[in-house]
Parts: structure tokens; sequence; C-alpha cells
């Protein structure tokens, strides 16, 4: 059943399209060389990085491997492997 | 510690902790890399909750609310390619009536209208300029990728001079777009509306001040974000913060704002770059000869003189 | 059921007239409908208007081809425009001007409305003092239910004044054409 | 109390919003509907009505605007004609596709080229398809009683869409009768309040409205306005019936209306001002001692079929008005719709008063004779100039 006027009612429903598998490169985020600038978390189009217990950390359902984190890292905490390697 | 660096030139003092709040959820269908998505991001952050944003047709329109599912964690509305403005108006307005008749909306709701750079530069114009000259009280977030990016990358009025699209082809006889950009921040400031400022991803306190202030401010307001994207202007998905800060280093994209009337720039880089640099990563200029970006540069330093770059 | 058409120029008030005409019939308890010639002249140009009045609720919605009665607002209009068509075989007409004249074999009304317009209210705007005179030659509305219609269509002060100026003219052309 | 006053259609039509106490109106003025937006402003400016009043830059903001303001819960209103609604064509399907029951009064006006400022249907007509429920009205009075019917009906939860009602241009913007008003009371305790349930935009209920209709979903959302359609049928008589309780004041059944039907043979298919010429012309003739009987096709979206097809049932000679064309058919809308409702009947089209040309009682008379002698699925047009 559509709803009235295709309204949506479940706000932040993209959830459910786990965009990680578009990735063909993975970031790897060192916790240990992170400075905490939150470059990475600003930049990421998909708000994918987060900050658990005072750790960054990438949430891989959703990061569609832009690499924009890697680039934007100033002190290069942040890594790209291929995926499936 | 290349963006921290940047932060030093801004006049906003401290540096912000970005809020964490997330009104804009992963899982939306933009391109890996995408500017827009970015935009979305910041401006939610900057206006928090209360908060209704309508949305011309485009690029973020599309990509956030296939349905039945949705990005947005603020209430959103979308209607057509053209109103994005106008339909902030009614939506402002219903805010105003309701509050006024039956006591609802018992707090400050900012009304924020999205629209890219076709859906406000060239089709959305009429309905921008009558929103901004009626003095609603919204901001109006133009999210400018400099060509129509959702049909496949066809000029707009915003595409800046020489770049290549598929309606402004590097051709043998005309080298990609012939007209400048059109100055809509400057064409915005001429309705006499409090605030305009231009904005770029690439520095996400500025933007986010900007956005702040907006909503703060009584009266319509008008932000022009620069937006990379990756598809349209032809590089890889990671450097879409690097160009952007490359835009506005050069001077292509200066950063200010117009506050009841009054200019003033916001970042000033320390020495422009050369624009060689920031045309040379993009394939969109891929056509550009040395003398055309020495014409170019030339354009630019002409326009920084005017702003005191 | 009457049909009254005005002949005026643009800016005049002919369709103003037309609608107080219909008002005050309704206030005497009748059915009233007054529209304009939908034309696109502006000011100075000839125009008219219609007035439909009836015991029953009106229903028509075509034009008036055949009117009862001709209001004529300017002489000068008779030199350009044929106020007599279609007027019925025992129609009337009623002019503003000076002069004595008889439209064809019509029973014509004259009236120096216009004098009686500078004298009331000092501006040479007839469409008020022309409707006293139509009701005082057809006695088709009163003058009490014409007054009040002509005072609520305009302000407080200039309500009284047209008022005034229909009146006038209601007398006078009682006075001129009693029988 | 309510209280009668001499007053032209558009007027009619701004006392009528007025009374619903509306939140929102945005309207752009266009001939003929001028006189309902200004009266409209008066209102707003002298704190007789509580609105926003928004004064957009063209028609496509101003239903623009109306759905941005519908979307957010307000009761909206807004007024056009022609051209106006022409320009607003995009965004009526958007409207009735995202389900807000904006009213709108729309002054029949012709269409250009050449510009003619006139009264035809053509205008509203060509919006037949854009989910709008359509009202044709026959006087300023049903004018006023519509659009506080209309938001009832468009506000009903079966429903769920905007409506239209339509008035012709001059004939009833610009004339003056008498119109009964009903008492501010009496007519807030009829149309009530609006507190939409599916679609308002509050940062406490972060809704998406307007989202991408994938072909997954898009079948249905359009289907699912084809069912509020067909339940609007039943909501409108119902809603007319109780409005003719309280106010005592019908329209047929409020889809339909029947006049001198029961005897009958030949019958005239109609909608708008002209229908009251035709009864006119009807009781003159029956005076006469000929029987002629007019339906009046009062609510044309959703299409009536089966209580017309049940009013037609004993007639022999079906003469259907239009003062539209489909060009390139040689028939006018209300002729095709009728034609695939009643079969095995002789059904004669007339194109009438395209673009202000006059409709006068010997062509209503022409078309009682033409349609007696005339073939089955004739186009005659009447009135035009050789």
């Amino acid at each position: 059943m559509v709803t009235i006027g295709a309204i949506i009612y479940e706000p932040g429903s993209s959830i459910r399209n786990k965009t990680g598998s578009w990735r063909v490169f993975r970031p790897i985020l060192d916790a240990d060389k992170c400075i905490k600038c939150e470059n990475c978390y600003i930049f990421c189009p998909e708000g994918a990085i987060q900050e658990v217990d005072g750790k960054f950390t990438i949430n891989y359902d959703y990061c569609k491997g832009c690499l924009i984190c890697v680039n934007e890292c100033p002190v290069n905490a942040i890594t790209k492997v291929r995926e499936g390697k | 510690m290349k963006f921290l660096k940047n932060l030093k030139n801004i006049n906003y003092g401290e540096i912000m902790q970005f809020p964490r709040e997330e009104y804009f959820a992963p899982g939306h269908r933009g391109c890996a890399g995408c500017g827009a998505a970015i935009v979305a991001r910041l401006v939610l952050k900057a206006a928090g909750k209360d908060t209704i944003c309508t949305n011309a047709t485009g690029c973020l329109e599309v990509m956030t609310t296939p349905y039945p599912e949705t990005a947005w964690r603020v209430p959103w509305i979308h209607t057509a390619f053209e109103n994005s403005a106008a339909v902030a108006s009614g939506v402002e307005s219903a805010i105003k009536a309701l509050r006024r008749k039956r006591g609802k909306f018992n707090k400050k709701i900012n009304v924020i209208a999205f629209g890219g750079d076709g859906g406000t530069a060239d089709i959305g114009f009429q309905a921008l300029s009558g929103a901004m000259e009626r003095g609603h009280d919204i901001v109006y977030i133009m999210y400018d990728n400099e060509a129509y990016m959702n049909t496949g990358v066809q000029r707009s009025g915003s595409t800046p001079l020489m770049a290549a699209t598929t309606t402004s082809p590097a051709g043998s006889k005309i080298r990609g777009e012939d007209r400048p950009k059109k100055d809509m921040p400057l064409i915005m400031a001429a309705h006499g509306i409090p605030y305009v400022a231009t904005a770029c991803i690439s520095y996400p306190e500025d933007f986010m001040n900007k956005v702040k202030k907006a909503c703060e401010i009584e009266g319509p307001a008008y932000i022009q974000v620069l937006q990379p994207c990756t598809t349209g202007w032809g590089y890889p998905a990671e450097k879409t913060i690097e160009i952007g800060r490359l835009a506005v280093e050069t001077g292509i994209w200066p950063l200010y704002e117009i506050e009841n009337g009054e200019f003033r720039l916001t970042y000033k880089p320390a020495k422009r770059k050369p624009i060689k640099e920031y045309i040379r990563m993009q394939k969109r200029y891929r056509h550009l000869t040395d003398e055309d970006i020495e014409r170019l540069q030339k354009y630019i330093d002409e326009r920084c003189r005017e702003l005191g770059l | 059921m009457i049909e009254i058409r005005f002949h005026g120029r643009g800016g005049q008030g002919a369709v103003t007239a037309a609608q107080i005409l219909a008002k005050a019939a309704f206030y005497d308890g009748k059915y009233c409908q007054a529209f304009p010639f939908f034309g696109v002249e502006r000011r100075g140009a000839p125009v008219m208007a219609f007035t439909r009045i009836d015991d029953k609720k009106i229903r028509l919605r075509c034009q008036i081809y055949e009117p009862d009665y001709v209001v004529v607002q300017d002489a000068t209009l008779l030199d350009s425009v044929d106020v007599t068509s279609g007027l019925k075989n025992d129609g009337k007409v009623i002019i503003n001007t000076v002069k004595d004249i008889k439209l064809g074999d019509y029973d014509t009304y004259c009236i120096d409305a216009t004098g009686i317009a500078l004298d009331v209210l000092g501006v040479p705007i007839v469409n008020t003092t022309m409707l006293g005179a139509f009701a005082g030659v057809t006695g088709e509305v009163s003058i009490e239910s014409l007054k009040k219609a002509i005072m609520e269509t305009f302000p407080a002060k200039l309500g009284e004044k047209n008022a005034k100026a229909a009146e006038v003219a209601y007398e006078a052309m009682i006075e001129k054409y009693k029988k | 109390m309510c209280k009668v006053k001499v007053i032209t259609g558009t007027s009619a039509a701004a006392e009528a919003a007025k009374l619903a106490d509306v939140d929102v109106i945005a309207a752009y003025p266009i001939t003929p509907q001028t006189t309902c937006v200004e009266k409209l402003a008066e209102f707003v400016a002298n704190g007789e009505l509580d609105a926003e009043f928004i004064k957009v830059e063209s028609e496509h903001s101003a239903m623009s605007a109306c759905i941005g303001a519908s979307a957010t819960g307000a009761r909206t209103f807004t007024a056009t004609a022609s051209q106006g609604l022409a320009l607003m064509h995009e965004m009526l399907f958007i409207a009735a596709g995202m389900r807000l029951p904006i009213v709108m009064m729309n002054a029949n006006r012709a269409l250009s080229a050449p510009i003619n400022i006139w009264n035809d249907q053509q205008d509203s007509i060509s919006q037949r398809d854009t989910g709008w429920i359509q009202f044709y009205v026959e006087d300023n009075q049903e004018t006023l009683d519509t659009i506080l019917q209309a938001y009832r009906i468009g506000e009903h939860e079966d429903v769920l869409l905007p409506v239209m009602v339509n008035l012709d241009g001059f004939i009833l913007t610009h004339t003056v009768e008498p119109v009964t008003i009903p008492s501010e009371e009496n007519a807030k305790a009829f149309v009530g309040v609006y507190e939409p349930k599916h679609a308002y935009l509050d940062p406490d209920r972060p809704i998406t409205q307007g989202c991408v209709g994938v072909p997954e979903c898009y079948m249905e959302t359009r289907y699912a306005v084809e069912k509020a359609m067909e339940n609007a049928k039943k909501v409108i008589k119902e809603i007319h019936d109780e409005f003719a309780e309280k106010f005592k004041r019908s329209y047929g059944n409020g889809l339909i209306e029947e006049y001198n039907m029961e005897n009958a043979d030949t019958v005239i298919v109609a909608m708008g001002s002209v229908c009251g010429t035709i009864k006119e012309v009807i009781d003159r003739l029956k005076e006469k001692g000929k029987e002629v009987g007019l339906l009046r096709v009062r609510c044309y979206r959703p299409f009536p079929a089966e209580d017309i097809a049940k009013a037609l049932k004993d007639a022999e000679n079906i003469a259907v008005l239009d003062k539209n064309i489909s060009l390139g058919i040689n028939k006018g809308a209300l002729y095709l719709d009728l034609a695939s409702t009643v079969r095995d009947k002789k059904v004669v089209n007339y194109i009438v008063g395209l673009g202000g040309r006059d409709i006068r009682i010997e062509d209503i008379e022409k078309i009682i004779s033409h349609v007696e002698v005339a073939k089955d699925g004739e186009t005659a047009w009447i009135g035009l100039k050789e």
C-alpha cells in the first residue's frame, strides 16, 4: 500500500539502503594516528564516519569509498585498500 | 594540517566542534564523493532540528527520496523544479498564520529552501526573486555545481566561462561556455535583503556559521555554496574538498557575506594561487590551452581586484 | 422583467450606475442583476452597462438587446452611438442634455444632469444624477431605495452629496414631466 | 444572522473564502478574476480576515505557495483565470498528487491566441485530467455556497483532493445580483477547521512530502487519486445535502441538477451560467406547451456518469452544449464524456459561446429545434459567423 500522496513518514529511512556495497576502495582509519581534527567526520558525504567512545570509526555499511577522508586527513591516518583483496 | 591551517584565516574566532546530530541520513543515492550531500549535511547540522526544508527538483531531491525511503530527518517537501522559493513562501506564511491563529509552531522554525544552480539561477529565478522581494523569513541555499548535473551536465546560467558541458561543448569553433558565470549573489544583494553570502563546502565552519546567521536573521537570506561535482566536473571522487578549496584559494570563488548591504570578505587567501592548479584538475577544462588559462587568469584577477582579494 | 441600458463614457460611472440601480431595486424588494458591457474600452470611450429588474429570480445570462429604457449620460454620445438600438417601441430614453430633443418616435426625457451635478457635487459626474432622473421618469425604483443604494456605494460625505444630486434630479423630472 | 448583499461573483467567492476562515491566500491578479483578489486583500488589510496574503509574482508561484502552505497544514485559497490557470498547469497535477485540499476559484475565460479576456470554459476544461475536483456554478449564490462546500469535500478523509470552483468570467464575475451571505457562526459551524492527518510539515513529525515516485509506486498513487475521485461523488452529495438542510439552498443532488426532465423527450446538457438562460427558455416553451428538459452538470470531475445515465434514460434527443472545443476531433469535452456514458441515444454536440460570443435566447431555441431533427454524433457551432 502506497501512503496517501506517497508521503514518507519514517525520517531517515534511507538507512535501509546499505550503500557500502558500492565501494571499490576501502578507507582504513588508524585510531592511533588520528588527531581528531574532524576533517574526515565533517567532509564525509555519507556521514559514515562516527565518533564512538571518543574514537572516530568508519561505518562500512554506508561508506561508498569516495576516499575524501583519505585525501583530507592531515596526518595520513586513513589509508585505502582495494575491496576484496 | 591543511584544513586546520585554513581555519586560522576565518574571522569567527574559536574552532568549532561540529555538532554530532545528523539530520541527513546515510543510505542516500548520491555519487561517491557527492558535494551536494555534504551541503545538505552541513546545512542541517548548522540549522538543527527545528527546520523545514523545501527542495527544487534536482540531484539532491532525486538522490535522497526514492519512495519509500528518505534521507531527511527534518520535514521536507519537493514539488517541482522552478519553485523551491515559492513553496518556501507558502510554508513560511502557513507557519505565521497557524502560529497566530491556532497557537501552533510555538518555537522558532527555520524554513530553508534548497535549489541547484539551474533551479535557482535559471528556471527558478523568477520565483526566487519574488520570494526575496516579498521579504519572507526564509533561507535560500543554492547548491552550486555549475551545471544541470541531474540530467547529465548541461550548462546553466551558473556555468563558468570556458567550462565544457554537454550543451556548451568544447568544439573547434567555440571553446566551451562562452558567457561568464551569472553573478547571483550580487543580484540577490540588489534585492535589498538582509543577508547574502557565498560559501564553499571545503570551508565548513565558514559555511555553517553563515547558515546559522542566515537562520537567525529575520527576513530573507541567500547563500550560494560552491559544491564541486565529481561527475560533472570530471575529477576523482576523493578530490571534492580539495578542488573546492582550490576554487577559493585561487580567488575563482571568493567567500564573502553582504549583511544589511555591507560587504565583507570572510576569508582571504594569504596569497592567491594560480588558477591553473584548479583548472588542470578538471576534465571540463581539459580543452583549455595555456593561453586560454592565461586569459581566464586575467579575468579572475580583475574580479578579485574588485572584491579586494 | 424590465431591462435598462446605460450609455456613458469610460470613467463616468455607467457601470456603477447600473449596479446602484440594481441595489435600489433590491431594496424595493425586487430581484435584480447588473453587468457591464465587457469591452476593452478605457477612459473616455463610449461604454454601456445594463440592469435587469424583475419580481422573480433573474436567470437570464445573455446580454440585453431590447431594453425597456435607455439612459444616456452624455449627449455627445448621440453623434457616435445609436443609443436607441433595439429599444422597445414603447421604450423610454433619458438623456443628459441642456436642450430639448426627441429621439425618433421614442418618449425622450431630457435633463441637465451636468448642471445639477456641478451644483450639488461640484464635479460633472452625472451617474447618480441620472439615476435620480430615471427614478423620477419611470417610477421603476423608489427614490428612498435609490438614495440608500447610493449612500451605501460611496463613503459618507460623498454618499450624501450624490444622494442629494439624485433627489434634485428626481424632483426636477417629476416637476418637468408631471402629467 | 445571514444577510443579503448585491454583489459580483468574484466578491461572492471572496466572501466565501473569508467565511471559510482561510489561513493562507496566494494569488496573482488576472482578468476577470482580479476583483476577487482585490476583495480578499481588502479583507486582510482591514483585519476582517486573519490570513497571510502572499502577493506572488505569478500564478505558477501562487499554486506553488498554496501547495507549500497546504502541506504545512494551512487552509489555503487561490483564484485565477485562463492564462493564469494554464501557467499553473504543472502545479495542478502536483497539488492533486500530493493530496492537498486547496480550493481555487477560477473565472472561466478563453485561452490565447488570439488573446481574449471573455468567457468560455476552455481554460478549466483543459485542466480536467489534473486530479482536481471541478464544479461549474450557475450564479453568484452558488459560487459562495460551492466554495464553502469545497473545503468540506476536499478536506474529507475519503477524498483529500484540491477543488476548483469555476464561474463564468464577466457573466458572473462582473455581474452583481443578490447573494445571501451566511453568518460567520453558521458558516464556521459548517466548514469546521482543517486538521490534516496525512500531510503537514512540522519539525516534531519530520515527514517527506513530494518524494520520487519510482515505477514501483507511481501507478498506485495515480490509482489512489482515481479512488478518491470515486469516493468524492458520495461525499459531494452528502455535503451538499447537509448544506441544503442547514442553509435551505440546494443544487440538484450536488453532482447534477435536473430541470423539467419529467416529460421532456428533448434534453439539453450544459454547465455553468448558460443554464440560467436555458431554464428561462424552457419555462417560456412550457407556456407554449412544449416540454424541454435541462440536465446541468454541476460537478464535472469526478464525472457523475451513473447519475447522468439515469437522468437521461428516457430522453430521446440530447443536446450537449460545450463552451470548449477539442480541436482535431470537432467535439467538446462534455460531449465526449457524455457520449462514453450514454449509449444508444441520439446525442448532438453544440459548440457555443467561445471567447465571449453571447449565447442568446434564440440560440437556445435554435438548438432545441435542431436537435430534434439532427443525426446522432453531429457537431454544430452555434453563433458562428460565415
